[in-house]
Formats: structure tokens, sequence, C-alpha cells
């Protein structure tokens, strides 16, 4: 008895049984669905937020641990999803070379642009990133015979080892890629290459003076980033059979941003969090309030200000909530104060 | 072959500034050198040129880890290479370390974490295996992590080691970086001001432990210190520098005796 | 692709209409007494300007047909959501009205990334989707049997493509253009007006042209415009909606091109012809076509409906009279059910019967499974806003078709 | 005794769940110099930010010259003419020096008094007139720490606080520090100091305060404290290497 | 025009270190409030101005009083992302109180134009860019030369160093998010004559003054005054004489291979650690 327990704990305690569970937990979603208890509507939206976690998942392994900011997430996201129809639909070359397809060549862009703009610092690599965006989103605009322009790329729910997808079949898919996502990511994060980025952030220079090749592994974050953002465009197009150019412009990649910062930096569970508040919440929430839900425009002010509100309560992103919490729970490991002020001390400079 | 490092005619400018002027000295093995000299002389440029973080205008940087350390850093059939040139990360795989005069620790780490840092480069595992946390993968970072509580129980903090680096007092912070220096089984460890900031009593620790270190990982120890009492008790050799140029060198005594270093560095001699 | 969904849809309806409640005349969101409906639009941020006053005037019309006790006893109930002109989030509002409301009908479904994304959706579920406030090429249909063809659905805003070869029929028709110069916004609107023009242009012997492009809400299109100076054209389409154009007549008239030109029926608003009509004052005239037609007896009272329902902020505003529109073609849809059941298909047969009248002027035919939008374009062009002409637009033309205009 | 320039009380300063300052008491008297020792993380720093306003205080007070500045905003407190030589020396990276030293006058109105600070700082570290136009971040560790010194000088405080001056500064600069507080004592500024350097300081101080753990460990004249020098040793050696271990030594 | 907004994002920059994407957002805002007085009151140009530029400076306040302010604790991202939140705001309560007409403004010189040999520069032009070039001067000498030019720099610098010095940081933050909301109404208002008054008619403005602010760099004003005019001239010549369709992403990539060659702007200085 007592060994089953304490064997059960240790699963427990895996990292990696957790996400399994919670990917299990969003799997009963379309089954709810399905039953009529929960809104087909809500399965679409969620479905979304679990997609948008995934190239959030990708943009915080950028900011939180390599401290670089892109903003050319959606670039590449939308990169990934013409991709994932072209391939699909175009070439008629079926659902995991289109995956394939979307994994592989924005991550080879990415590393190509990498090249160039990580030998720019801070804001100017935010921007340079920016520019690369645009001009993918300009080219999504112009390319017709591969994004067929403006008016917007048509494609079908995949064929899957011979079984043609349908919604609910596709939302698993992407519960599936979130959980490996996730799980590749706490590889990434709670090892050697998650230090070698942790020291990267924190000082360049001490970081090359222990050996970290500084290029290789902002090139290896930006590639982990563009990767994320590939399959998570994939995933796009086949949950939403299509894809339009305006769709990935600047405010996507912002949002994307958002929601590593409103989740809280380097927190895998929190980057969820924040894709549910950013996207899902003024869905799913504010536009069914009475009063603010019925005033044309106003769920949208109020995103914004869930936004506001959330940074200025939780600096640290909405994972300060599980912190404060945790302390409160044990008082035993009061670590992170000091941290968030050493944390304050590195922004400011 | 006693020297591990030989810096000839270093000489480096910025803008009009002449920081180094023709600089040269030597570190033997198994040796505790210091490097002295008034502010602005020019002895945390003398670090950033070894390391690589300036190009020097002029001059070699000789380094002589050992044969086998020359073999496995891709350098087979020499005896030294010269560093100048080199890119700054590959400088550590030969076994030269250095530690910040302002402390650049990883605050959000964890003590034992930061340490690990130091063993960046002697890590195997590939990045797919570390990725999908292959056995060996798994293997290699507990065997890292034995290696760098060792670090830790060294300096004795390791029971800090689970706790985060940032809140530390200065004190452990310091020892955490030098702890991190000991990762990457140094062949020449350069502390840049390491006693800055300590104590009386905390000095005297600490130049106890620069001895130890030298002798139980068997290197040597380049440093640059203000606080005379350690430079004079810890140094085999020390030089003098000033205005980038070179002033004098010799034993501890020697120095003492100079009568150039009193008037450029020591001043009076009432403290030591 | 008719044969694998022919399952959903049963035909060109006529033949089941009245009596196949069962299998094919699927039905719901309608009860004795209500009729629900729905649309997702961008009432929020950038495209707020054109939502807003669209689902006020959807709302007007309904407005005013529940005042008088609705249709064959039944209210309308109008669901909204803003989508905020996202794709995402627009098909997840467009599978609630479905599946979760379970909605008769979509009316005014809005703007192109959404319905792009969601026409296949659409298509799907049969459901009848009356107006598509974009004129994105996939709406259009010669003769739809199925709803895999798209039967359900029932376009009504012309096509930009469609329009496009409008306008390039009024250059070469009415202006005797040989030199076109077109100017277009790189936005689905400017690329398929751009696409009308050219594939009307080349298919007209002797009419040459020369194209530009501009970014859509660029602030500077000096560059385009001097080329389009520089190339000597004797007539210039403006295919840009929205705040370009005037940005583009401006420059014209600044850069002295002093050629006539025509753009979008989007244009046509006081508000348009206010940015621009003191520019090009004596230069040169700019024109824009129009699918409505205000000088009929049946156009001035539905304005005056139209005036009496919508708030007054909108009285002038074109979006609030598409709404209307939008609206009332449902409207005659149902109307035309009085007294019969209604469900999808009898309400798709219904749609098809007859032509159905724009409030505005003009008339749609559906019939034979025609999905084309408006076909005629009238012409009206910018003149100094007067007490007898408050929105600045002076009729020129009334409604005709290209090949009317053509001479064919 | 002459008037108390400066008067804390009962301080308490918490980061998050650490109580880094545990309830100090601490009187300068004005026209003095008064030395605040201890050893690593005993709170002597965490102290001198609280009464620059930096530090958050969670109880307890200070007062200026009699008036409450517990609270007050750091730019406020620095207009009450209290200049302070930060930890770290914390200067304008991107500024040259001779702008540094400008921010260090902002609070000073007179165009005169300005110049002969100037002209008082570049005497005194005659290093940083060399280098008056070299952005800051260039510096040497040292000439930061004149840097950082000679900035708190140029607003000619009634109340200098000095964190640690001695700092990376090489022998015969630390001498010519002591002897510089020596002549801005004799101008009648009130100085309170927090040194490691604690036998060089007690030769230059009128009173010292040892802090431990946060608390008033030992106090008492300069001159007493050398003569007790065993003692001071004794409270500066120990705390310094496991402050957590030490939680049982209480006043 | 791309150069004020330029500047305004700038200035933030440098007093917040932070990017201020909701630049253009809180442009069009003061800008559509600009166009509101005019169209509504019939109120002269240069009055609907003034009305707009305290409508910038109260925005300016009340972002700063009411968010950046409490901010302290966030990181440079986070507060980026505020910025966002602005944006969405901004963009969103603007059709509520000013409607959703589309509205316009007059230019500020009606006609009249200079022509030199082929090229031709109205009146109006010659002013917006002789204003540009006055502004960034004005701001360079105030920044370079003056008292609280010393301030913002400095607090942009350090800003709890900044307070140490006694320097009053918060009022250069509210007086920096203040300028560059009055230098955005600005360039809404020089822009709004080419266009018409709607909620994206800043859009391109946003994100060619970011490009403007890079090419120039950040640490200059005259820099991203001078970036601005170049993307200008540059994408007018590229989509001139070659492409009209991909002029544009041409001008970008000339732009990120610019910044491969001088990663840090037109007169950025490179700043590196010492250690
Ligand atoms: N990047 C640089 N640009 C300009 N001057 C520099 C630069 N780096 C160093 N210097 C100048 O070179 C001189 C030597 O600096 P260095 O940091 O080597 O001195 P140091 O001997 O370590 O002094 P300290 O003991 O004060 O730390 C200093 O005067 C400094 O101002
Ligand atoms: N910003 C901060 N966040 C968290 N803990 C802090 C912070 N600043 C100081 N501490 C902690 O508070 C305690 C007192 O620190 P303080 O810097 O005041 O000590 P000190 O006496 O000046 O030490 P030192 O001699 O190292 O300068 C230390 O344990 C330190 O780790
Ligand atoms: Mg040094
Ligand atoms: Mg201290």
């Amino acid at each position: 008895m007592s060994t089953t327990f304490t064997a059960a704990g240790r699963l427990a305690r895996n990292p990696h049984v957790g996400y399994a569970v919670f990917g299990a937990a969003l799997m009963t979603l379309p089954v709810l669905a399905g039953s009529g208890l929960m809104m087909t509507s809500t399965l679409m939206t969620v479905g979304f937020t679990l997609i948008y976690a995934i190239v959030a998942m990708g943009l915080n392994l950028l900011l939180g641990y390599s401290g670089l900011i892109s903003l050319g997430t959606a670039g590449f996201m939308g990169l990934g999803a013409y991709l994932a129809a072209y391939v699909q639909d175009d070439l008629g070359l079926g659902f995991w070379v289109a995956v394939l397809a979307a994994l592989v060549i924005p991550t080879v862009i990415g590393i190509l642009v990498g090249v160039v703009s990580l030998r720019v610092r801070s804001i100017y690599l935010a921007i340079a990133t920016l520019t690369i965006s645009e001009i993918l989103l300009k080219t999504f605009e112009q390319a017709e015979w591969f994004t067929h322009g403006t008016a917007g790329k048509q494609s079908h729910y995949p064929v899957i080892l011979g079984v043609q997808a349908d919604r609910a079949l596709v939302f698993g898919i992407i519960v599936v890629a979130l959980v490996l996502v996730m799980m590749l990511t706490h590889n990434i994060v709670h090892g050697q290459l998650g230090r070698a980025l942790h020291a990267m952030r924190a000082s360049e220079v001490a970081a090359q003076a222990m050996g970290v090749n500084v290029l290789t592994y902002k090139l290896f974050a930006f590639a982990v980033a563009t990767l994320y953002a590939g399959l998570a465009g994939a995933l796009y197009l086949f949950f939403l059979k299509s894809s339009y150019p305006s769709t990935w412009n600047l405010f996507l990649s912002l949002n994307v941003v958002a929601m590593v910062v409103v989740g809280g930096l380097r927190s895998i569970y929190g980057t969820v969090v924040g894709a549910f508040v950013i996207f899902a919440v003024p869905e799913l929430v504010l536009k069914r309030l009475p009063v603010i839900g019925d005033v044309a425009g106003l769920p949208y002010i109020f995103s914004g200000v869930l936004i506001i509100v959330v940074i200025m309560f939780f600096p640290q992103g909405l994972r300060g909530v599980w912190d404060v919490g945790r302390r409160m729970a044990s008082t035993r490991r009061p670590v992170s104060a000091p941290v968030d002020a050493a944390r304050d001390e590195v922004a400011a400079r | 072959m006693t020297d591990v490092l030989q810096v000839e005619n270093l000489s480096i400018s910025f803008g009009g500034l002449k920081a180094l002027d023709d600089l040269s000295f030597t570190v033997s093995d198994h040796e505790i050198f210091g490097l002295i000299g008034p502010n602005g002389a020019g002895k945390t440029t003398v670090f950033n040129c070894v390391t690589q973080f300036y190009r020097p205008d002029t001059g070699t940087v000789w380094f002589a880890p050992g044969v086998d350390r020359l073999v496995r850093a891709g350098h087979a059939g020499t005896d030294r290479i010269d560093l100048v040139g080199q890119p700054v990360h590959r400088v550590i795989r030969y076994g030269l370390v250095r530690t910040f005069q302002n402390v650049e620790i990883i605050p959000e780490l964890t003590v034992l974490d930061n340490v690990l840092i130091g063993g960046h480069v002697d890590f195997r595992s590939s990045m797919i295996a570390q990725m999908l946390r292959l056995p060996r993968a798994r293997a290699e970072e507990a065997q890292y992590r034995e290696k760098a509580r060792e670090a830790l129980r060294f300096l004795s903090i390791e029971h800090l080691a689970d706790q985060l680096a940032g809140g530390q007092p200065y004190g452990v912070r310091k020892r955490l970086e030098m702890a991190r220096t000991l990762m990457a089984e140094p062949r020449l460890i350069i502390l840049d001001e390491p006693a800055a900031g300590l104590n009386e009593s905390e000095t005297e620790d600490l130049a106890d432990t620069i001895r130890r270190i030298r002798d139980t990982f068997g290197c040597s120890v380049l440093l640059v210190e203000h606080d005379m009492g350690l430079v004079m008790d810890v140094c085999d050799q020390i030089c003098a520098i000033s205005f980038g140029k070179f002033l004098a060198s010799g034993t501890p005594v020697e120095i003492q005796r100079d009568v150039r270093v009193h008037e450029a560095y020591l001043g009076e001699r009432d403290d030591a | 692709a008719g044969g694998a969904a022919a399952d959903t849809g049963t035909g060109d309806g006529s033949s089941s209409a009245a009596t196949d409640d069962g299998s094919g005349g699927k039905v719901q969101g309608i009860t004795d007494t209500e009729v629900l409906i729905a649309n997702s639009a961008a009432t929020s941020g950038a495209y707020a300007p054109v939502g807003v006053p669209f689902i006020a005037g959807i709302q007007g019309y309904l407005d005013m047909v529940n005042k008088d006790g609705g249709v064959d006893g039944r209210t309308i109930t109008f669901l909204h959501t803003d989508d905020e002109f996202d794709p995402a989030k627009g098909a997840a509002a467009l599978t609630k009205f479905i599946e979760d409301d379970k909605v008769f009908a979509i009316v005014g479904h809005f703007g192109t990334p959404v319905v792009a994304a969601t026409v296949d959706t659409l298509k799907e579920s049969g459901i009848p989707s009356v107006y598509f406030a974009t004129g994105i090429g996939q709406l259009y249909a010669e003769d739809a049997t199925t709803d895999a063809e798209g039967a359900n659905l029932f376009p009504v805003q012309p096509l930009y493509r469609t329009e496009g070869g409008i306008m390039a029929a009024y250059a070469a028709g009415k202006f005797g253009a040989t030199k076109i110069g077109i100017i277009y916004t790189n936005d689905d609107a400017g690329s398929d007006l751009e696409k009308g023009a050219v594939s009307q242009i080349t298919s007209m012997d002797g009419v040459d042209y020369v194209e530009e492009q501009v970014a859509a809400g660029a602030a500077d299109v000096s560059a385009a415009v001097t080329s389009i100076k520089n190339a000597d054209v004797d007539f210039v389409i403006i295919a840009a909606i929205q705040g370009t154009m005037p940005t583009i007549v401006k420059e014209l008239a600044a850069q002295g091109v002093g050629k006539d030109a025509i753009t979008s029926y989007v244009n046509v608003s006081s508000a348009m012809s206010d940015a621009v009509s003191a520019d090009i004052q004596g230069k040169f005239d700019l024109y824009g076509p129009g699918w409505v037609d205000y000088s009929t007896d049946t156009a001035q009272a539905s304005l005056a409906d139209f005036q009496a329902n919508v708030d007054s902020q909108y009285a002038n505003n074109v979006y609030a009279q598409t709404g209307w529109i939008a609206a009332s073609f449902f409207v005659e849809g149902l109307k035309r059910l009085e007294g019969k059941e209604v469900t999808w298909d009898s309400y798709k047969a219904a749609m098809e019967e007859a032509p159905i009248q724009n409030p505005f002027g003009g008339t749609i035919d559906y019939s034979n499974g025609q999905r084309k939008g408006t076909q005629q374009m009238s012409l009206s062009k910018v003149v100094p806003v007067s007490d007898a002409n408050p929105v600045g637009w002076e009729p020129v033309e009334p409604l005709q078709s290209i090949d009317a205009l053509l001479g064919k | 005794m002459p008037d108390t320039a400066l008067s804390i009380r009962g301080l308490v300063i918490r980061y998050g769940a650490v109580e880094a300052v545990r309830g100090v008491d601490l009187d300068v008297p004005q026209g003095h110099v008064v030395a605040l020792l201890g050893a690593n993380g005993a709170g002597k720093t965490s102290t001198l930010r609280a009464i620059s306003g930096l530090s958050p205080v969670a109880a307890g007070s200070i007062s200026y010259e009699g008036r409450d500045i517990t609270h007050l905003d750091a730019e406020k407190v620095t207009r009450l003419g209290i200049a302070q030589s930060p930890e770290g020396r914390q200067v304008f990276a991107d500024l040259t020096v001779e702008e540094n030293l400008r921010t260090g006058a902002f609070t000073v109105r007179s165009k005169a008094q300005v110049a002969s600070s100037f002209d008082r700082c570049y005497r005194y570290f005659p290093r940083l007139a060399e280098r008056r136009s070299q952005l800051a971040y260039t510096l040497s560790g040292g000439e930061l720490q004149m840097l950082a010194i000679a900035r708190a000088l140029m607003a000619s405080p009634r109340l200098l606080l000095l964190d640690e001056p001695s700092l990376g500064l090489a022998p015969l600069v630390v001498q010519d520090i002591f002897r510089i507080l020596a002549e801005i004592r004799a101008e009648g500024t009130t100085v309170l100091i927090v040194e490691q350097n604690a036998l060089q300081t007690l030769k230059i101080a009128d009173y010292a305060y040892v802090l431990a753990t946060g608390r008033n460990h030992l106090e008492g004249p300069a001159a007493d404290l050398i003569q007790d020098h065993a003692l001071v040793e004794a409270y500066l050696g120990s705390g310094g290497k496991h402050p957590e271990k030490n939680t049982k030594e209480t006043p | 025009m791309y150069a004020l907004a330029a500047l305004g994002i700038i200035l933030v920059w440098r007093t917040s270190l932070v990017m201020h994407f909701a630049q253009g957002s809180m442009g069009m805002f003061s800008g559509t409030a600009v166009a509101f007085v005019l169209n509504r009151t019939g109120a002269p140009l240069w009055a609907s101005v003034l009305v707009g530029a305290a409508v910038a400076i109260a925005l300016g306040f009340a972002v700063d009083f009411a968010v950046i302010r409490r901010l302290r604790r966030a990181t440079a991202v986070g507060k980026e992302i505020v910025t966002l939140g602005l944006i969405m705001v901004f963009l969103g309560l603007a059709p509520i109180l000013f409607g959703t007409e589309p509205m316009l403004l007059p230019k500020a010189i009606p006609d009249g134009a200079l022509t030199i040999g082929d090229a031709y520069l109205s009146y109006n032009g010659l002013l917006n860019i002789c204003l540009g070039v006055a502004i960034a001067a004005g701001l360079f000498v105030m920044l370079q030369k003056t008292k609280i030019g010393l301030a913002i720099r400095a607090t942009a610098s350090n800003e709890q160093t900044a307070r140490l010095m006694g320097i009053p940081t918060r009022r250069v933050t509210v007086l920096a998010w203040a300028a560059a909301g009055v230098l955005g109404m600005l360039a809404a208002v020089m822009i709004a004559p080419a266009t018409t008054v709607t909620p994206t008619f800043m859009n391109t403005v946003q994100v060619t003054a970011l490009f403007a602010c890079v090419l120039g760099g950040f640490q200059t004003f005259y820099g991203p005054v001078l970036g601005a005019y170049l993307i200008a001239v540059a994408g007018n010549f590229l989509q001139l004489y070659v492409s009209s369709v991909w002029g544009e992403q041409l001008l970008y990539l000339l732009i990120l291979l610019f910044l491969l060659v001088r990663p840090n702007g037109l007169v950025g200085k490179t700043y590196l650690k010492k250690v």
C-alpha cells in the first residue's frame, strides 16, 4: 500500500505526468461539446487559445529565457499556416507532409533570418523581426499562387492516416501538440540548454566567459520559437480551414507577447493561462457579461483594460498568483520576492 | 615548460587613451600571481585582453594549458596557443576561467544551477538528446549536479545550493562565482578584485580559499586586488603596472620595498 | 463537388420546399412567434466605422418590421457579436450561431477575412445566408444547385470583380477611354477590383491599361501617381476603398494629372466627396458607380423609412443603408412564405422564386442558381455640396449592366 | 551634545518575506562623522537606502533635523540636503563623467556654487577631470567609485551618506578618501559612512554603530571601539559567513 | 509626419525605456479629437489643434498617472504590453466618443506648391518638413544643453538613481508622455488632410515610425528624423522605379540589411557592457 503510494507520489511529482494529465483533461472538452454540456463554439475558442499557447510558448522561451524580443511571431505563424495549406491542398501531399513543411520551412527561414537579425540587440531586434514579419505579410498579400492573396486561402480538415478529421479530431491534435510542446519546453529549460539561455539573458559577457556561444544559443532559441510558430500556424489552418493575410500582423505578434507577459515569463502553465486571458476571456467572459457585453466596442476596450490591470497588479504575470498562493501555503521557502527585486534591477538597467 | 600564461607586448588604446602600453608578464604553473596598480592602470583591461573580451591592438597572449587539454580543444601538436583572436566563448575550453569585478550571476536561478553553468563547455550531450531528455543526457546532468555540489562544498556554501542566487548576500555571491570557475577544470583562474566588499576576517578566509584552490586543482591564479593584505599574503609573484605600463615585478617583499610602487600606488606605509 | 454533399441540400429547392420537412427541409431557429437570425461583425477597433452603422441598419429595418407585427406573426430577433475582424473569432462566432444558438439564418455576414474563413462552413451547414458585407470571389456562382456550390448563399452587395468590370466598361463605353490607368490598393477590395477591371479591359478591343499598386491605408501614394501621370493615360480607375481613395485623389489633383477618374461604389458617400471635392474642383471629375438608385419613388420612400428608423447620426451613412438592404432582402424571403411552412429549403426556394427588389433601386435575380450579387450599376459624380445635393454626388447614369454599357 | 541631524527609531525593512532590517536605532549628531559597520548582509545598505527613500520602510521612523522623512520620496529627501553615494556606484552609464557630476548638482540652484563644486571634485579626483568627457560605462572600477563619491559631493549636502566608499580604490586613493572626509567634516558636513574597512573608518569617525543580522549590536564612540578592537572583530567577523545561521544572536 | 511620430516614440523610449506601441493610436485619438472639434463646432483649424494638444496632453497625463506610474515593478516588456492594452483602449474609445463617421481635416496651407525641376512640393509639405526638422532640432538642443534635458537622460539611464539625485523623475516621465502625445497629434493632423480620419489612419505611421527609429538609431533625436525622411524618399523611389508591388518589401529588406551593417542605426553608437 505504502509503496504504491510513494510510487504514485513520485509519478504525481513528475512534471511530464502533469502535462499529460492536463492534456487528458482538455481531451474531455470535445466530449462535453458533443454531448451538449458545453457550447461547441467554446470548443473552437479553446482550440484557438491552445494554438496561441503553442506560439506563446516559443516566444516565452525566447523572451523569458533568452531575453530576446521578437515581433515577428505573426509572420512565421502565417507562413506555417500558408505552407500547410499549400502542401495539403495545392500539392495534395497530405497531412504529415504539410505539418512537416510548416515545421521545417519557417524554422529554416527563421534561422537564416536569425543569423542576420541576432546581431542587433534588444529594441533593434524587436523591430528587425517586425520588418521580417511585415515582409512576410506583404508577401502573403501578393504571392497569389501561394496564398490566394487578399481573397484568403481556403483549406479543409485534413485526412490523417486515412481518417477524415473533423473539428473534434483536429482539437485533439491541437491538444497533443500542446502537450508535446510543453514537455519539450520543460526539457529545454530544465537542463543545460535552459541554463545557458538563462546565463545569456542575465549577462551576455558572463555567459560567454562560461563558454556559451551566444550566437548559437540565440539562434537555438529563435529556431525553437519559429518552430512552435510554424506548428501553431499549421494547426490554426487545420482548425479554421482558412488563412487570411491581414491576420498575420503586428497586432497578433503583440498579442502573443501579451500572452507571455500576462501569463508570466518563464512559466509553462502560465503561458497557457496567458493565452486564455488574452484570447478566450474576451470571447467567453467579457462579451457575455451584461452591460459590457451589450455595447459594441466595450468588450474590446475591456480586453485592453484587462491586460493593463493584470500587468499592474501582477507585474510578474498571473504566474505570480500561483507563487503567492504557494508561499502562503508553505512559508518555508520565501524565495521569490528577492528575486523579483533583483529582476527589477535587471530590468531597470 | 612551467609557464601557463605569457603575456607579451600587449597594447590597446581607446580613442586617444593608451590603456595598455607594451605590457609583458608571465604566470607560472601552480603560481598565484598578483597584478596591482592604481585605479585605471589597466588591470581589468589586461584581463579583458587575455579573455578576448577586447582585441588587443598588438601583442600575444600565450596560453599553455597542457597537451591533453589542447588536444581536447582541437589543437593537437602544440604545447601552447595564442589566445588572441579566439572567440570569447572558446577561451574557457582551454581551462582559462574568470570572475568579474562586478559579480555576474543569474539571480533567477538557484545557487546550484548557477554553478552548473560553469560546466557548460564540458557538457557532452547534444541539444537533441537534452531536448528529448534521453537517458544519456539525464545521467550526465546528474553527474554534473554532483560535481557542482562538490564545488559548493569546497567553498562551504553547499547548504545554500537550492536557494535562489538573487537574494544571497554579496559574500555568498562571490563564493558562488568562484565555485563556478571550479566546474571548468581550470588551469588558470582569473580573479578581479575578489576581496572587494569583504571584511577583514572574510578576506582571510578568501586567502585560504585561493590557496586551497591552487593546491587542490593544481591550477594557477591570476589576481587583481587593491587589498594589499590579501595580495601580500597569498601571491607568489606580483606585477605592478601604472598607466598601462610595466612598473615593477617580484615577490611581495620585493614589491613592498619598491619605491616606484609606493609612489604610484601604495602611498604611506601604514596599511598592509 | 456536388455529389458528395448532395445530401445536405436538395437541389434547386422548387421540388422540395413545401412538402419535404423530414430529411431535406431542415429548420431551426424559428417558432410560431419568432425568427432568430444572427451575424458577427467587427464593431470595435479599426473596423468599427463600418461595422457599427451596418449593424444599426440591419437592426433598424428589423425594428420597423417588428413594430408592424413581424412577418406572419413572427418577430425577428437579431443576435450579433463582435468578431474584431479576426477570422478565428468570426469562425467561433458562426459556430455559436449555427450550432449553439441554432439560428434560422445568417444575415449580413461581414468582412473578407471572416467570410473567407467561414464560407465553407456556411455551405456545409446549408444555412440560408443573406447578404455578405464583402465582395470576395468565393461567393460568386453562376448556377449553384447544391449548398456545396453555394445555393444557400445570397450575395447582394456587388462583388468587387463584377464592379471592376463595370468600372472598366464605363471608362471605355461612356468616356471612350483607350488607355486606362489603374491605381489599386493591395487589399482584397483593391486587387479584386483590379482583376475585374483588367479582365474586362483585356476583353475589349483597342483599350490599353497601366497599373500601379499602393498599400491599403498608405499615406503617401505620390510614386504611384507619378507613374500613372507619366504613362499619359486618358482615364483613371481608383480601385481603393476607405481612407486610401481620398489619398489617391488628392495626389492626382496635386500632381495635376487632370484626367477623369472613377472609383468604387463603396466610396460614394458624402464623407468621401467632402474629402475630395475641394481638391478636384475645376481639375477633373470623379465618378463612382452605384448599385442603388435614389431617383425612384420607391427608393425615396425607403430612404424616408430608413431615416425614420435608424439613429439620426447614420442618416447619410452608406454602411447603415447596406445593413438596411441586407435585412430587407432577408425579410423579403420570409414574406414570400407567409402562410406557408418555413424551412431552410422553402426559404431558399422563395428567394429564387422571383427577382428581389432592392429598397434603394435595382433588383437581383437568384433564379436558376445565379449568385452574382448586383449586376447593374449606376454612375454619379462628385459635385459641391448644396441644398439640392446634400450628399455631394450627382447622378449621371441610371443602373446599367456591362452589356448595356458596351452597347451589346 | 550637538543637535541631532538624523535620527532613526525601530527601523524595519522587508523584501518580500526577507526581513533585512529588524529594528535599528541610530542617531547622527550634526557635524559628526558616524560609522555604520557590520558583516555582509547585516542591513547597512538597506538602512542607508531607507534614509534616502529608496527602500520600503515596513515599520519605524526616520527623522532629519526634526522632520519626519520616513516615507518621503527619494527626490524630496535629496532636496533636504541629503546626498548618497550608493552601493554599486549606480552611475548613469551612458552619460559622460561631467554630465554625471552635473546630475549630482541637480538640486543646486546657484551656478556659482555648481562651478565651485566642480572645482572641488576635480581637485579631489584629478583622474575624473582627465576623463570628464568619457562615457561613464567605460571607466575603470575605481574611477567609477570616485565618480559616485564626487557626484554625491556635487550636491553640497548637509548630510552625506557613503556606502562603502573605499570599495575598489587603490590604497593611495583610499587614504585620499579618508583625508577628504576629514576635510568635509571640517566644513561642517554631517557624514554617515558604511565601510568594511573598519579600522581606518573608526580612526576618522566620532561614533560608530555595529549592526548584525539587521539589529543594533554594539555602539560607542569610535575611539572606544578601536580600543575594543577584539570585540569589533568578533562581531564583524562572525556575521558574514553564514548569516542565516546566526539568528539566535539578539542584543 | 513619420518623423514626428518617430520623435514621440523616441522621447518615451529615452525617458522610460518603453517601446511606445500606442504612439500611433494616441495620435489617432487626439487627431480624431481635432477633427471632431473642427467638424462639429466649425472652429478654425488652429483652435482645433489647440484643443487636440490639450487632449493629447491630458491623455499623456492620464496614461502616466493611471498606468505607467503604477508599473514600477513591471518589466520593460510588461510596460510595452501595457501600451498594447492602450492601443485597444484608444481604438475602442475613439468610435464610441467621436462617432463612426470618417472625418476630414484640411491642410494648414490649402494650396500652392514649389516646383523644382520635375519634382514638386506643396507648401503644406514644406511646412511639414520644416516643422519636423525644427521640432527635432529643438528637442536635440533641449536634451543636450538644458537641465531638463539632463534630467530626462538621467531618468532614462537609471530612474532610481535619478531620484536619488533629486530629479523629479515622475514629472519628467509625465512630461515625456504628454510631449509624445502632442507630437503624435501633430503627426496625425499633418497626415489627416491626405486621407480621412478613421481609427486606422495612423497604422502605417506607427510602423513606419518604428522603422525610422531603428534606421536612425534610438540614441539621438535627429537620427529618427533622418530615418523617417530616408524611408519616405527611398520608399517612393523604389515604388516608382522598381516595382509598385514589391517596392515596400524591398524597402524593408534594405532596412534589415542596413541593420546588419550598422546594428545601432545610422547615428547610433555601440553600447558595450564593460566588465
Ligand atoms: N571601452 C573603453 N573605452 C574608453 N576607455 C576605456 C575603456 N575601457 C577602459 N578604459 C579606460 O582604460 C583605463 C584602464 O581601465 P581598467 O578598467 O583596465 O582599469 P583598472 O586597472 O582595472 O582599474 P581599477 O582598479 O579602478 O578597476 C581606464 O582609465 C578606463 O577609463
Ligand atoms: N532588493 C533586495 N531583495 C531581497 N533581499 C535583499 C535586497 N536587498 C538586500 N536584501 C537582503 O537583505 C539583507 C541585508 O542587505 P544589505 O544590502 O542591507 O546588507 P549590507 O549590510 O549592506 O551588506 P553588504 O556588506 O553585503 O553590503 C541581505 O540578506 C540581503 O540579501
Ligand atoms: Mg578594474
Ligand atoms: Mg551594503
